[in-house]
């Protein structure tokens, strides 16, 4: 089993209507499989997605424990 | 290397200066290279009345922590100062400061430039505008830093 | 436009901050860009203890004011300040100061960067090294500002 | 007649052991005769050349009243 906590920022996180959640799965599954999962609407376009606060495309798997954060595009500056 | 995300107004001269004196220059700085972005009162033809900045608290630090690092490995530089706000911020307020102190010009001005298009285009930071007509909007994307 | 030759040490931060609180930019200013130039205690391989700087009283402030102008024309800047020192400067002490306000983080950097090449190459400034050993030389040319 | 003002600075007014002298030509003449006229040694060079504070090239011609100026590469900033 692993468990993985989400995070979503922005206007993301107003569109999903939540900032953060868990779930558990019962075997490892890609970035986007995840959205899937837990999200009735598409992953949009031009999400940003990060795992443990790196950056990852959205192929990459999870593992237990992880952080996996999805992000519209970055504006600060 | 220091990185500080504030959630207050902050003087980024005063700011500069004090981190300054605590460097260890001794004669070897011959050039520093500073940015300031400040909040403007306007965008995308529309007058803006303030902002509100959030961030991924740990990822920013981490990312930022990462680009000074890459430019630290394709420029000699000798110490580098990121302030950047997160929270309400109004117009004419400084949003982000980057300053970067080296032996010689070119290695100040390129490093300083990089840090800064790479924390607009890295850093997880988004900016909520509240327009004067009260009206709200996420912007949606940063314009390019080039010409 | 400001461009100031002193004979006395300044502090950056606090002329920067003054000349902005003077500036009308009322939000429209997003991008500043500051260059300082410090003195080293290094040069061609040899300690240097001090330094004097000569210059062409009159030709200087013509060929600032024309480089600044020149800025102008190929980038939308705001606001452009020069402070250069003259006659005798110890390691750690700023001799010149170069900040440029603008809308736009590329037109602000660009012009910054612009300036400080164009003074280097044309400004009638001239140094002369004083070595620990109490030996004295002109520095013969500036190095460039390419990486 | 035309009258003109020679200026050296930093090096090259060490060398010259003059700073500023006052010339009288009976016609016009480039800048380069002009330092020939002025100087033993060769007009060294990398000299830069100003006349009335403007860069010229050395076989710019001079006019009544103008000052000029002869100085090695600047090294300011």
């Amino acid at each position: 089993m692993i468990t993985i906590t989400l995070r979503y920022f922005a206007s993301l996180r107003e569109q999903v209507g939540r900032s953060k959640e868990t779930f558990t799965f019962s075997h490892t599954l890609s970035v986007v499989d995840v959205w899937q999962h837990a999200n009735s609407m598409p992953l949009p376009e031009n999400t940003l997605i990060a795992v443990n606060m790196e950056y990852v495309d959205k192929l990459y798997c999870v593992c237990d424990g992880d952080e996996v954060a999805f992000f519209p595009p970055v504006t600060g500056g | 290397m220091t990185i500080r995300i504030v959630e207050t107004v902050f003087d980024p001269f005063l700011e500069i200066q004090h981190f300054q004196t605590q460097l260890a220059l001794n004669g070897k700085c011959g050039a520093t290279s500073i940015f300031i972005g400040t909040m403007r009162d306007f965008n995308d033809g529309d007058d803006v009345r303030a902002m509100t900045l959030e961030h991924y608290d740990g990822m920013t630090q981490k990312q930022l922590a990462k680009i000074i690092a890459t430019a630290k490995e394709k420029w000699a530089i000798l110490d580098e100062l990121i302030i950047h706000r997160i929270g309400d911020i109004l117009p004419n307020e400084p949003i982000v400061v980057i300053s970067v102190w080296a032996m010689h010009r070119a290695e100040a001005f390129e490093a300083c430039r990089y840090i800064m298009e790479e924390l607009k285009s890295h850093a997880p930071f988004w900016k909520r505008e509240i327009l004067t007509s009260n009206e709200s909007r996420w912007v949606l994307k940063n314009t390019s830093g080039k010409n």
